[in-house]
């Protein structure tokens, strides 16, 4: 049995998919994880958006643990 | 002094009131070590965008992700400054226009440290804490937010 | 937009009151064009002297002076800074320990504006205004506060 | 008839002096006036204070117009 990712999407990202909370089978890191988005919501390419791994901010390929939280977040605006 | 090492919650439903605020500065008084406070408020501004005008920013947030931000933080801010105390609240979901959104509060014994943290909780609250404003507008479509 | 010519009183007697600062705050709501305010707090401190403890501060001032002062310094900020409103105010009389004697906020479009304000308009106040604190002690004496 | 000046002081100075209010015979210039007052107040030259003549701080020697308010002013300590 496959182990899976749960994601988070916020604001404009999970407007712009159609949900805030999928999920999708174990992927090992986190620069296949984006392909894999971009190829599922193609409109996910006219978004900017950072990656979160356990509410960790990504800034570099990284290994996805197993059962992990990603989160997609657009650039963020509160205040 | 007040210097907690778990997360606390800064966010609240809807609009900070003014009567939060007073409440909050009251409790101060019983710390006569507190010589200045700063505060810094943020409200709802009715922008003037292309598609409409904003009546109201119904706000979202990462709110675990957003707590553990706000933890690490408060944390870097009380090792830099010399402050007695430190409060952050930021709402959730609508806030109308002329509301107020966020509240930053610092005491300190000298006037300096209170005023300078409070400007630099400010700046990282608004970069680094994963929240989203959604600007409602008068024509019933809303645009999203962005902090310059 | 509030840029009155004339000078208006920054006197209050006694402590200033969180209450009267949350009504303060609250007037603004119906200004839809601010985005941030900043307001600056002077508390009493329980400071330790040599010749006892400070149990509260009785301030005096030059009143006529000061407000020709307060007026130059408001009518000076409100043309460096795009401020939306500026409000000082100042206690005379005694404050006890734990309450507020000063009471500074600035409001503006933009965050930036609004706090280096309040900033100088504090520093300003502090250097500028003819005002003195007599610091009540504990032992029946006094010793003439000092700004540093 | 000669006219008065009309002395305000305030904080340490009008505890040093005694009086916080008094009125004397004219005096030319602020130098002058600053003599006359260390002659009348010697406790005057343990205090630092400044000199406002109609409400302006004076910084260098300068005429006393006819019943100008002098004010004696301690260091400020307002906030």
């Amino acid at each position: 049995m496959p182990t899976t990712i749960h994601i988070k999407a916020f604001g404009m990202v999970a407007e712009k998919i159609g949900t805030n909370e999928m999920s999708i089978d174990h992927i090992g890191d986190s620069v296949k994880l984006l392909d894999a988005l971009l190829v599922k919501f193609p409109e996910l390419k006219t978004v900017k958006f950072s990656l979160a791994i356990n509410k960790m901010l990504v800034s570099e390929n990284q290994k996805i643990p197993e059962n992990a939280e990603i989160a997609l977040l657009p650039p963020f605006s509160g205040g | 002094m007040e210097k907690e090492r778990r997360p606390k919650n800064i966010f609240v439903q809807g609009p900070i009131s003014p009567e939060s605020i007073a409440k909050s500065i009251a409790n101060h008084g019983s710390k006569t070590d507190i010589g200045g406070h700063s505060i810094f408020l943020g409200q709802v501004r009715a922008d003037a965008k292309a598609e409409g005008n904003v009546i109201a920013i119904d706000y979202s947030a990462y709110e675990a992700m957003a707590l553990e931000k706000a933890f690490e933080i408060r944390e870097a801010v009380f090792a830099k400054y010399p402050l007695n105390c430190m409060h952050i609240y930021h709402s959730l979901g609508e806030v109308k226009v002329g509301e107020l959104c966020l509240f930053v509060f610092t005491s300190s014994k000298h006037r300096k440290a209170a005023m300078d943290a409070c400007d630099e909780l400010v700046e990282r609250i608004k970069a680094e804490l994963p929240v989203w404003g959604k600007e409602i507008l008068d024509t019933q479509g809303h645009v999203w937010k962005l902090n310059t």
